[in-house]
């Protein structure tokens, strides 16, 4: 069963590879993003599968808003021909060539893989210990919010930096000017009423999934995602741009002080306490949701101003 | 009791899949894209409310069901409107059947 | 070594094939984070078994031989980072793309390059 | 794994991936890019389905939350792309 989604998305990446137009690209991509995300569920990681649906979806929304900016209408649609008649290659070049340099690096890269199963003794010791050293049922959330916690630390660092580079890079003063024009959503009854509904399951799906990250899978990053997906639904109804970006980014600078404060508090009790430290099963059930609310509303916080600096610089 | 549930959500389930086979060959065997959205997008929606029905049925009253009838509205309300954007925005951009006699008449 | 380690690998490096071989820069774009996933999978399949359950506590003891068949939750919580920071890095690419085309007014790698240096030679005329 | 042993519901798992499979062959040589949207969002669906039966196997509630992520998330990026080709595809190929 797996190896057959696997195929099946090596298949679609083959088709990735071999597309001309850009758009039938992205559609492809969107394709085996989401098979892959299947496959994760396969290998027995719903967590991950979750973040990678997500994922799929927000990385398509990114290449059409970069398509929609900067090729205007009929620049596009020159740019979309123009790749047709440029590059005209042969099928031999096209399937042999790359099938000979992929088997090539492949030989090379042949003689580190691991040939003996693993040793699993880290494995077993993170999955019996987790419940009682961090709590929750969920063993994943305890190693990113307890065990491995300095790394999403920096990840929530990494998100910010990213964050500002965003900002800097897009010249938009923050003023938005409405034109006259209105979304093509907006004309249609249906597709609104639609969007309507589904824009606060969204919301309400996102706090069910940080709220239960602790017991189920999900969790901070996943919920924050699913929380962020809810402005674009916003912009898509209204086609408006009214959200205050500096408040909202003053809001992630703060949240990110409370998440390193919190983590810190945790392993510092730690270094003067017994290692592991001793806690009450309340308190850590407290401690995790309380770094899965802070990790979601960081995420959200920022891939909300992600996108509206994305839609700003198309009407500007 | 349990067998007989079972025995039910099992005709469901092979109702379902029989109503999608039917969906996935009238992808193949129309030729204009109108005629494929029309039949593809209703039959598909059935076929996947019916076979989650059977499986809610399967599990009796548990969570499971609970969410898998939430799943079954959400499919009832997204599905076909998901369809109907398509075929609107397909009419807007321009796109007509090359094929068919009908539009030759309203050209002229 | 399994299957599927052997197909991500695979994956890995057609997206590197098709980073060496478009000049289009949106492509190369694409093709980045289409090696990014094939990471992804190699890293979650190592010692992968058919039938594995997810390490969640409530559904663990439900297997017999359970050591075997749950899956390893370290490089999951990795790469749920990771994913996270893929977006971001993509849209980071994207908008570093949307400036250079504003500039320049080309999708190609090699007339970017070009117009720079005439940029620069200018810019060192001038003073 | 022979095939008497097979339950129901991993016959009907194997089947929909079949299906979907199949539907690739559309999105592949669909004369316009409206026909591959068509193909692409026939196989999300059946890719819920089989997320579905799957949790079924297992007897996890859990799992089920991936499906509701599959179709929200489906139908957003599938809405923007849809919106983007109204506005740029003008009769083509």
């Amino acid at each position: 069963m797996t190896t057959t989604i696997m195929s099946f998305w090596l298949f679609c990446n083959i088709f990735v590879l071999f597309q001309k137009k850009l758009l039938s690209m992205i559609l492809w991509l969107f394709l085996s993003s989401i098979i892959a995300s299947l496959g994760f569920l396969f290998l027995g990681s719903p967590d991950v599968a979750m973040a990678e649906a997500t994922a799929s979806a927000f990385v398509t929304i990114i290449f059409i808003v970069c398509f929609e900016n900067f090729f205007g209408i009929k620049n596009l649609q020159n740019f979309i021909e123009e790749e047709n008649s440029k590059t005209r290659e042969n099928i031999f070049k096209k399937i042999i060539l790359p099938a000979f340099v992929v088997l090539c690096t492949f030989a090379l890269f042949m003689n580190f893989l691991p040939q003996a199963p693993q040793d699993t003794y880290l494995k077993n010791l993170y999955i019996l210990r987790a419940s009682t050293d961090v709590g929750g049922q969920n063993v994943v959330g305890a190693i990113y919010l307890g065990y491995r916690v300095y790394d999403t630390i920096f990840e929530a660092l990494l998100l910010l930096i990213a964050v500002v580079a965003v900002v800097h890079l897009s010249h938009f003063d923050g003023v938005y000017k409405k034109d006259g024009k209105q979304s093509e959503v907006k004309n249609n009854a249906i597709s609104l009423f639609t969007v309507r509904i589904v824009a606060p399951i969204t919301v309400l799906f996102g706090i069910y999934l940080i709220a239960n990250g602790a017991i189920t899978a999900g969790g901070g990053f996943q919920g924050g995602l699913a929380v962020a997906s809810f402005f674009i639904c916003r912009f898509l109804i209204f086609d408006i741009y009214d959200i205050p970006i500096k408040k909202v980014n003053k809001l992630e600078d703060t949240i990110f002080v409370a998440v390193v404060i919190m983590a810190s508090l945790m392993v510092f009790h730690g270094f003067f306490g017994e290692i592991p430290p001793n806690y009450l099963p309340i308190a850590q059930n407290i401690y995790l949701f309380i770094m899965n609310l802070l990790i979601g509303i960081k995420v959200a916080c920022g891939f909300t101003i992600l996108l509206y600096r994305y839609v700003a610089i198309e009407r500007n | 009791m349990e067998n007989l549930l079972h025995i039910i959500s099992n005709i469901f389930i092979v109702v379902g899949t029989f109503f999608i086979l039917i969906g996935v060959i009238a992808i193949f065997k129309f030729k204009d894209f109108f005629s494929r959205i029309l039949s593809t997008s209703k039959i598909d929606t059935v076929g996947a409310i019916t076979i989650l029905s059977g499986l809610a049925i399967r599990h009796g009253i548990s969570w499971f069901s609970a969410k898998t009838i939430l799943l079954m509205i959400l499919i009832l309300i997204i599905n076909p409107l998901k369809s109907h954007t398509l075929l609107r925005y397909a009419v807007i951009s321009g796109h007509k059947n090359k094929k068919a006699k009908g539009n030759k008449e309203v050209a002229k | 070594m399994n299957s599927i380690e052997l197909i991500s690998i695979i994956v890995f490096f057609l997206g590197l094939y098709g980073l060496l071989t478009n000049r289009n820069i949106v492509k190369t774009i694409v093709f980045a984070s289409m090696m990014e996933v094939g990471i992804i999978m190699f890293w979650l399949s190592i010692g992968f078994t058919e039938g594995m359950v997810a390490p969640i506590v409530a559904s663990m003891f439900e297997v017999d031989n359970y050591q075997v068949y749950i899956s390893d939750p370290l490089p999951q919580a990795l790469m749920i980072t990771a994913i996270v920071i893929g977006i971001s890095i993509t849209a980071i690419k994207t908008i570093m793309f949307i400036t250079l085309y504003r500039k320049f007014k080309t999708t190609d790698w090699d007339i970017a390059k070009i117009k720079s240096k005439e940029v620069s030679k200018e810019a060192i005329q001038k003073g | 794994m022979s095939l008497f042993y097979m339950s129901l519901l991993e016959i009907i798992l194997w089947v929909i991936l079949l299906f979907a499979i199949v539907c690739v062959i559309r999105v592949i040589k669909g004369p316009t890019i409206w026909d591959r949207v068509l193909g692409f969002s026939i196989i999300s669906s059946k890719l819920v389905l089989i997320i579905a039966i799957f949790s079924s196997m297992r007897n996890t509630a859990y799992l089920l939350d991936l499906a509701i992520i599959y179709t929200l998330f489906g139908f957003l990026g599938e809405i923007f792309l849809i919106t983007f080709l109204s506005k740029n595809v003008k009769e083509r190929g």
